[in-house]
């Protein structure tokens, strides 16, 4: 009898935990519990670096970022590897500053303007120049922001670091991917090799 | 050149860089071909100059790449372009020298203020009801010109109205051709806290029409009547530059600041001594200190030359300002005025100053004419460590007054057809600004057709037919000739720093497009303002061709000969007499006294949160409006901390919480202006009480400037605290050193 | 010789104009409270100037002093830290490493200046508001402690752009924005390892003295007093 | 006698009634609502609380410092009186040893509470990484971490040992699954004189080690005050200040919880007024003892006269906190001392009112050290003020809640008296001893 009670109750005891729980975590129910409208952050019109879930929230937590689809399917292994650019003809200001910086489709009208080969990833091009739109592209570098690492490009350079010592053989590659993971030890072993200051505000500030 | 330097070149013409983080909306939108050749990361330092203030601060402005959603051809997207990031005074300009104030700091939030009107707007609902639909600038500039044409017979010209801010430099000058071409009155400039009644003493005194600049650095002795110098009042950034020097520029000189005013302000409080006097009888001290020098005979009643000649009884030494009588009225001790009279003839070059509350009474003209006979009795009239005139380059004509905002409401009110059919509104906010005596909302609400070219949404501008928006300054051209501040004769001129953020358009460029498709076009020889700009750059002396270095450094300036006082002989004046109060000191035993407030001047800068949320440095209160009140008298009126307290004069009444504080005579309630807007933004709606609305309409009577310092009040505490408007303070405690408690 | 940062806060300049308070705001990307909050105490100024009457009506007095992290040299702050987010660097800062901070505010507890600040929420900007943020500067989020850096980015930068081009960093080339707006030129900012640095200079003027002096934390900001006129000394004092 | 004593004892463990579900069921909802809470805190911010610049620290930290204090109730007390050989504490020891247990559980809770980041709170335990970072050692955080640690591992083991027979005798009188599970936490039990005499000696080493290590938690809570510069924190008196004000306040809510246990469980034939009268005599001693370091921590504060603490001393004697400083010393002393000191007072009830006085009194104390202090720092521009949102408050009243669900939870698993040790010592083993020789010697003869 008694044992029965239990039996039929425990249950409904652990969904509810658990569904109050989940109810704090993922629903602004609370709004119309407190009856407090309009919370601090995430209102339609601001702008702040809250996460936009839990669930990115929680993926920003292990430091996973999803890995950058680009609209057009760049072939870096043509550009760099048979045309024989340089990584900064495109990428200008990684010489000058702390960003890289993508380039816009000017950069690439300077050259496909006249049909070079045909390639619907080119005819993607022209669509998107001849709606007088700039392409899209997706970043595939770079920290979460809670890292708070800022990052200059410009210095490393001067020192005469390769590109291809954080970003990996670029030129065998046709779409830019992650091929390496840019934790504090990959940065840190050679900041301390190189003698360079591995005080934490040279990075995070 | 080879194609790798080819497309080196041409991508330096568009690099990007994507800040925009995973599953940020932006990346939904469609991205724009960036329009200019940008560096992301990298910053590049533009000139301008800060046009919040008249002073006419040059800034250099902070650009950096970013990405804005703007809206092109009807489309909305994202575009890179460069951002205004930071504003820091401009090294090179000769009043800011490298340094700007906290509201110049501030600027940047005019830019990118988040109710800022982004396209043209036409009323749709009642005047004042505040509801507005979005229109075309095609629809709205065909509005505009219809309504001027339909008012083109050469009798109905007349009734074209310009209500302007202070205007300067080429804005001034279209302003002014554009009225009189369209055969329309000259434009009535309205402004709260005005300095006519000073410009109009100094023309008397010394001959030039125009605030004077001081030469704090090198004086040794500097005497403040009432001049918020150090915050609010005429130039503050050079007096402060100035100031520091003073104090400790110069090896084993320090010079001796003395400020005289009933309401301790943040100029006052840096003061070594601080004197309080009666209000409205500044002026008064200031003969005091004549008398005394005179008698001594550390100066002859010639020395003050023509400044002198004005003061009635001054070249037979003042006898009615005889210590004694001007203690009885300043209720200052003789021994103290001897003593300061003695410290200030003695201790050259020594300057004194008089601006503020002193010219806001009804005696504000004579208090300023004594003020000056004082200065040049001490002679450092044009000398090292006194006051001087900043030579200004000739471009452009000297401004025509027009009528005053008062008498023209008067007239609209009066007569069955109001003699303003169609009225240009140029950011300037009277509704809020001037006293309800003068009923100029009542009259605006009867003019039958109102354009504003205001960037917000206020008490006026909401009263418009039709809104034109304007460019905020660091996305136009701008250009100032400073009145005050510099021994240099200065011309600042600066190109648009960035790219239009939403769809606007200077308001100049306006009125030249206006110009020429008006029916019968006026023969403005400009297409756009820049050429207006250029052309006047041509005519200033110097090298020619020297356009580039002007947009390059953010002006024209050279150093010019200090102006001399004109010494001709003028004709005697009438005695100084005693300010005049409205209402009887029986019912209403309190002196009123709204000053500029540090963080929003007259009003005009409460829409910016930075300046909300500054800590007023004196009472560090945040968001919020407060009236001072001396912590006797409100003990005897059972006032604490914080209460909800009602100010009340013949023309109304207000409620704010209360501020006890030490440094404000008992007799004195001191209120800052610019809170109290019930419609100005988001961040300034409905918060705070506006002190100006229960002003009288009380004004000297030779300018007609506002006497803003002549209203009396009384005070109390209200028992069914109504509407609780809390007070926010930044500090917790009053004093380094509590005393003992019990 | 590596560095050590310090600052000068001559009050006999100061104006109390607040210029330095809200450049900080521009640069540093602070964010508005909003009236609610800074009512229950949650508005953040890195930069504050402090005032303090003295005396009462007519013979009163107002003080003012500008109150910014003391950047110091002995830290009450750093070793209560049990993650090491508030750590010293080898150039004397105070640095208050974010990612690293759990949230604990002891070491504003801690701090005898109070001039330490806790994010009590995300910060929030109202668009476009947001396109005024320093990229140079992260955004501090929920759950992090914040506090004055000396401009570190600015520090930084400087000496990146001496080591590209070649040379010594030059005194005064590097600026706080509070200092770069200063009005009065009351602060001054520089290396006190360089004997000659303006703010060495200054730090060893016998008007200066630091705040709190007696708990020991050995600031790195000198307050130089503000001085009296007396009459005897006339205008020119030896 | 044996058997109507472990019946009386056992009856809660195998009897369960309605009002115990509901009582259950109602303290669960009332964690819950702490639970959310909390998450309501962790999602929006600190900002839905009432803490502030420059209040940093407030009603979490209040409430870690009181269950902390409160874990000193049992380990401690029945320690030494284990130590001692004071016979009448066997009816004590253990529902003492459990409000350790549990207090230390919640009070190391609030820590994690607090933290503006708590999902980072691993920061705190020394692990090798790849950033080559480790705690910072310096940090009486990091201490605490250590010290809570070793203190709940070392009374988790001091309550479980003299369990184990109880655990035993469970086994034999249950069936079906409590069977298993007895005969799993029994650990194979058998009731040998070698079991007992390891029993006894491993309790008596227990009580030895586990003394040291209780005086030196709440020193290292004292510390986390005391070791900053802040006015009225940074205090030499701390240590033993806050070890005295934890055994003031253990004892007092041990009382309350034996009271509430011997009316719920009817246990009025094992809790006699006799022990109520004991601890009653220890509370008076406390009282005495917290009295005179309120009395020494005041007055050198005050005659020290340093300008920054007496902007704090006031604000607690006569300024804002005062009503809340003098409800403190009526409830901690005014009150406590002549209902314990007075013969004729002395009653179970009045031991009660006096300990619930106590626990408000310790929790206000906790309160008072920590708030005031930040309010009234160093710079006068900088002085705050604090008063509680509605986060706080739920977490607290869950605190509560949690201790007392944990306890009706407990009081199912294992008699909540022990057994074996009011059967006095070792007899029982002894017999068990025997009974089993005789089995043997019988299974000789078959």
């Amino acid at each position: 009898m008694r044992r029965s009670f239990i039996g039929t109750h425990k249950w409904k005891l652990v969904l509810f935990v658990a569904g109050a729980l989940s109810a704090i975590l993922w629903t602004g129910g609370w709004d119309s519990l407190t009856g407090q409208s309009g919370k601090p952050h995430a209102t339609k019109d601001t702008f702040s670096p809250a996460h936009s879930s839990i669930a990115q929230a929680v993926s920003h937590f292990f430091g996973y970022r999803p890995n950058a689809e680009q609209p057009i399917a760049f072939p870096h292994d043509v550009h760099v590897g048979e045309v024989q650019l340089a990584c900064v003809d495109c990428h200008i200001s990684v010489e000058r500053g702390p960003v890289a910086s993508l380039p816009d489709i000017r950069t690439c009208w300077n050259c496909h303007a006249a049909p070079l080969t045909n390639s619907k990833e080119i005819d993607k091009l022209k669509t998107y120049y001849d709606k007088g739109q700039d392409v899209p592209w997706q970043r595939v570098w770079g920290w979460v922001e809670e890292a708070h690492v800022r990052f200059n490009h410009a210095p490393h350079i001067r020192e005469g670091v390769d590109c291809v010592t954080c970003h990996g053989k670029v030129e065998q590659m046709t779409v830019a991917t992650k091929t390496m993971e840019h934790t504090m030890e990959f940065c840190v072993t050679c900041h301390r090799e190189k003698k360079a200051s591995d005080d934490c505000v040279t990075c995070h500030y | 050149m080879d194609r790798r330097d080819f497309i080196k070149a041409s991508a330096a013409a568009g690099a990007t860089a994507t800040l925009a983080g995973c599953g940020n909306p932006e990346n939904q939108l469609i991205r724009f071909i960036p329009e200019e050749p940008l560096f992301p990361g990298i910053a590049t330092w533009k000139p301008s100059i800060c046009s919040l203030c008249s002073a006419g601060c040059g800034v250099l402005v902070r650009v950096m790449e970013g990405e804005a959603q703007v809206i092109r051809n009807g489309q909305t997207g994202i575009l890179k372009m460069g951002l205004a990031k930071k504003l820091e005074g401009n090294p090179d300009h000769p009043i800011s020298q490298g340094k700007i104030c906290a509201r110049g700091q501030a600027a940047i939030q005019v830019t990118y203020h988040p109710d800022r009107i982004r396209q043209p707007l036409k009323r749709s609902g009642d005047r004042g009801s505040g509801q507005f639909q979005e229109i075309s600038w095609d629809q709205a500039m065909s509005e505009a010109l219809s309504r001027l044409n339909s008012i083109a017979s050469s009798e109905d010209r007349k009734t074209l109205g310009f209500l302007t801010r202070p205007l300067s430099g080429q804005r001034e000058v279209l302003v002014s051709q554009f009225l009189e071409q369209f055969g329309a009155p000259s434009a009535t400039v309205f402004e709260v806290f005005g300095n006519e009644v000073l410009r109009e003493a100094n023309r008397r005194s010394f001959g030039y029409a125009q605030l004077p600049t001081f030469d704090l650095a090198r004086s040794h002795y500097v005497l403040s009547f009432g001049a918020d110098f150090l915050g609010t009042w005429n130039s503050p950034v050079a007096h402060s530059l100035a100031y520091g020097e003073m104090r400790q520029g110069r090896p084993g000189i320090r010079a001796k600041f003395v400020q005289v005013e009933p309401r301790m302000s943040q100029t006052g409080a840096n003061a070594d001594e601080w004197i309080p006097v009666k209000p409205g009888t500044e002026g008064i001290l200031a003969l005091g200190l004549a008398h005394v020098i005179l008698k001594a005979k550390l100066r002859t009643p010639s020395d003050a030359a023509r400044a002198g000649e004005l003061i009635d009884g001054w070249n037979s030494g003042l006898p009615n300002y005889t210590p004694e009588a001007v203690a009885t009225r300043t209720g200052l001790s003789s021994a103290r005025i001897e003593k300061l009279a003695h410290e200030f003839a003695e201790h050259g070059p020594a300057v004194a100053m008089i601006g503020d509350a002193p010219l806001a009474h009804t005696n504000g003209m004579s208090q300023a004419l004594a003020v000056n006979a004082l200065n040049a009795l001490v002679g450092n009239v044009g000398k090292a460590g006194g006051i001087f005139f900043t030579p200004r380059p000739d471009i452009g004509g000297p401004p025509k007054a027009g009528r005053h905002l008062r008498d023209i409401a008067a007239d609209v009110l009066v007569a069955a057809r109001t003699p303003v059919q169609v009225l240009l509104l140029n950011d300037t906010n009277p509704v809020f600004g001037s006293p309800p005596a003068w009923r100029v909302a009542e009259a605006l609400r009867k003019i039958p057709y109102i354009i504003s070219f205001g960037s917000f949404l206020d008490e006026t501008s909401s009263l418009a037919d039709l809104v034109l928006p304007d460019h905020s300054f660091l996305e136009s051209w701008v250009d100032a000739v400073p009145e005050s501040g510099t021994s240099m004769s200065v011309a600042s001129i600066a190109p648009p720093v960035m790219r239009p953020l939403h769809q606007t358009r200077s308001m100049p460029d306006v009125l030249i497009e206006i110009g020429r498709q008006l029916q019968r076009p006026l023969s403005l020889p400009w297409k756009t303002y820049e050429e207006m700009v250029k052309a006047a750059a041509e005519v200033l002396p110097g090298e020619s061709g020297s356009w580039e270095s002007i947009q390059g450094q953010g002006g024209w300036w050279r150093s010019a000969s200090m102006l001399q006082p004109d010494r001709q002989t003028a004709r005697r004046e009438a005695p100084l007499n005693d300010a005049q109060f409205d209402g009887r000191a029986e019912d209403y035993p309190f002196h009123f006294l709204p000053y500029a407030s540090q963080a929003f001047l007259d009003g005009s800068l409460a829409h910016l949160p930075w300046l909300q949320e500054l800590p007023d440095v004196v009472s560090t209160a945040m968001w919020s409006s407060w009236v001072e009140i001396n912590p006797r008298t409100a003990q005897d009126l059972g006032i604490v901390q914080g209460d909800m307290i009602e100010i009340t004069s013949a023309h109304g009444t207000l409620q704010a919480p209360a501020l006890l504080s030490p440094g404000i005579a008992p007799d004195v309630v001191g209120m800052p202006v610019g809170q109290g807007h019930q419609n100005y933004t988001r961040y300034a709606s409905g918060r705070g009480a506006n002190p100006l609305s229960i002003l009288s309409g009380v004004t000297e009577p030779e300018t007609g400037a506002l006497a803003w310092a002549a209203t009396r009040v009384k005070v109390a505490k209200m028992q069914n605290s109504g509407e609780q408007r809390p007070l926010i303070l930044f500090a917790g405690g009053m004093k380094e050193h509590e005393e003992r408690h019990r | 010789m590596a560095h050590s940062w310090g600052m000068s806060v001559d009050l006999d300049r100061c104006t109390g104009c607040e210029a330095c308070v809200v450049a900080c705001h521009a640069e540093n990307n602070i964010p508005t409270a909003g009236p609610d909050e800074a009512a229950r105490g949650r508005a953040k100024h890195w930069m504050r100037v402090e005032r303090y009457w003295e005396g009462e009506f007519p013979d009163v007095r107002l003080k003012f002093r500008p109150v910014l992290c003391q950047q110091c040299e002995s830290a009450p702050c750093e070793p209560v830290c049990p993650t090491y987010a508030s750590s010293h660097t080898s150039e004397g800062l105070n640095a208050q490493i974010y990612n690293r901070c759990i949230g604990t505010r002891y070491c504003a507890n801690a701090c005898p200046y109070n001039v330490r600040f806790f994010n009590f929420y995300n910060p929030v900007w109202e668009r476009p508001l947001d396109l005024q943020l320093n990229p140079d500067v992260s955004i501090r989020e929920q759950g992090v402690m914040e506090k004055c850096t000396f401009c570190v980015q600015r520090i930084n930068a400087g000496k990146i752009d001496a080591k590209a081009n070649g040379r010594e960093l030059q005194d005064g080339e590097i600026k706080p924005a509070c200092v770069q707006s200063c009005t009065a030129n009351a602060l001054v900012f520089g290396d006190l390892n360089d004997p000659d640095s303006a703010v060495s200079r200054l730090s060893r003027s016998p008007r200066g003295s630091k705040l709190l002096e007696e708990m020991g934390t050995q600031p790195k900001v000198t307050y130089l007093e503000r001085e009296t006129w007396h009459k005897s000394e006339g205008t020119h004092r030896g | 006698m044996a058997d109507r004593l472990a019946a009386d004892l056992l009856r809660p463990v195998f009897q369960t009634s309605r009002s115990y579900f509901a009582l259950v069921g109602l303290l669960a909802g009332i964690v819950l609502c702490g639970i959310a809470a909390w998450g309501y805190q962790v999602y929006y911010g600190f900002g839905v609380t009432g803490y502030n610049w420059p209040v940093y620290w407030a009603f979490h930290e209040t409430n870690f410092v009181f269950w902390i204090g409160i874990s000193h109730a049992g380990t401690l007390i029945s320690a030494i009186l284990r130590l001692v050989n004071a016979t009448w504490r066997r009816p004590v020891t253990r529902c003492a040893e459990v409000i350790t247990a549990f207090a230390l559980m919640i009070g190391a809770m609030f820590p994690l509470i607090h933290l503006g980041r708590p999902w980072l709170a691993f920061y705190l335990i020394p692990y090798p990484s790849e950033r080559g970072i480790w705690p910072n050692y310096r940090s009486p955080l990091v201490w605490d971490f250590f010290a809570i640690n070793t203190y709940l591992l070392s009374s988790l083991l001091f309550l479980a040992l003299p369990m184990i027979p109880d655990f035993a005798m469970i086994r034999d009188r249950a069936t079906g699954w409590r069977q298993k599970i007895y005969s799993w936490l029994c650990l194979g039990w058998q009731g040998t004189p070698k079991q007992w005499h390891r029993l006894e000696s491993a309790m008596h080493i227990m009580a030895l080690a586990i003394l040291p290590i209780a005086v030196s938690v709440h020193t290292i809570v004292s510390f986390d005050f005391s070791m900053a510069v802040v006015p009225m924190w940074h205090s030499t008196i701390f240590g033993p200040y806050f070890v005295a004000g934890a055994i003031f306040s253990g004892i007092a809510a041990l009382i309350v919880v034996m009271s509430i246990l011997r009316k719920a469980l009817h246990l009025e034939n094992y809790l006699l007024p006799l022990h109520f009268e004991n601890l009653g005599k220890l509370l008076l001693l406390m009282s005495l003892l917290w009295g005179y370091f309120v009395f020494n921590e005041r007055l050198t504060a005050w005659y020290g006269n340093s300008p920054h603490e007496m902007n704090v001393f006031w604000s607690t004697q006569s300024g804002e906190y005062s009503p809340l400083f003098w409800t403190m010393v009526l409830f901690n002393f005014v009150i406590p001392f002549p209902l314990l000191a007075i013969r004729k007072l002395r009653s179970i009830s009045t031991a009660v009112f006096a300990s619930c006085c106590v626990v408000v009194g310790m929790w206000l104390e906790r309160f008072l050290i920590i708030v005031p202090s930040l309010a009234r720092k160093s710079t006068p521009y900088s002085w705050g003020t604090y008063s509680p949102e509605w986060p706080e408050i739920i977490i607290m009243i869950a605190s509560f809640a949690t201790m007392a669900l944990l306890y009706a939870l407990v009081s199912k698993l294992v008699p909540i008296i022990s057994i074996w040790e009011l059967k006095g010592g070792k007899q029982p083993g002894l017999q068990a001893a025997a009974s089993v020789h005789e089995a043997e010697t019988a299974g000789e003869l078959l």
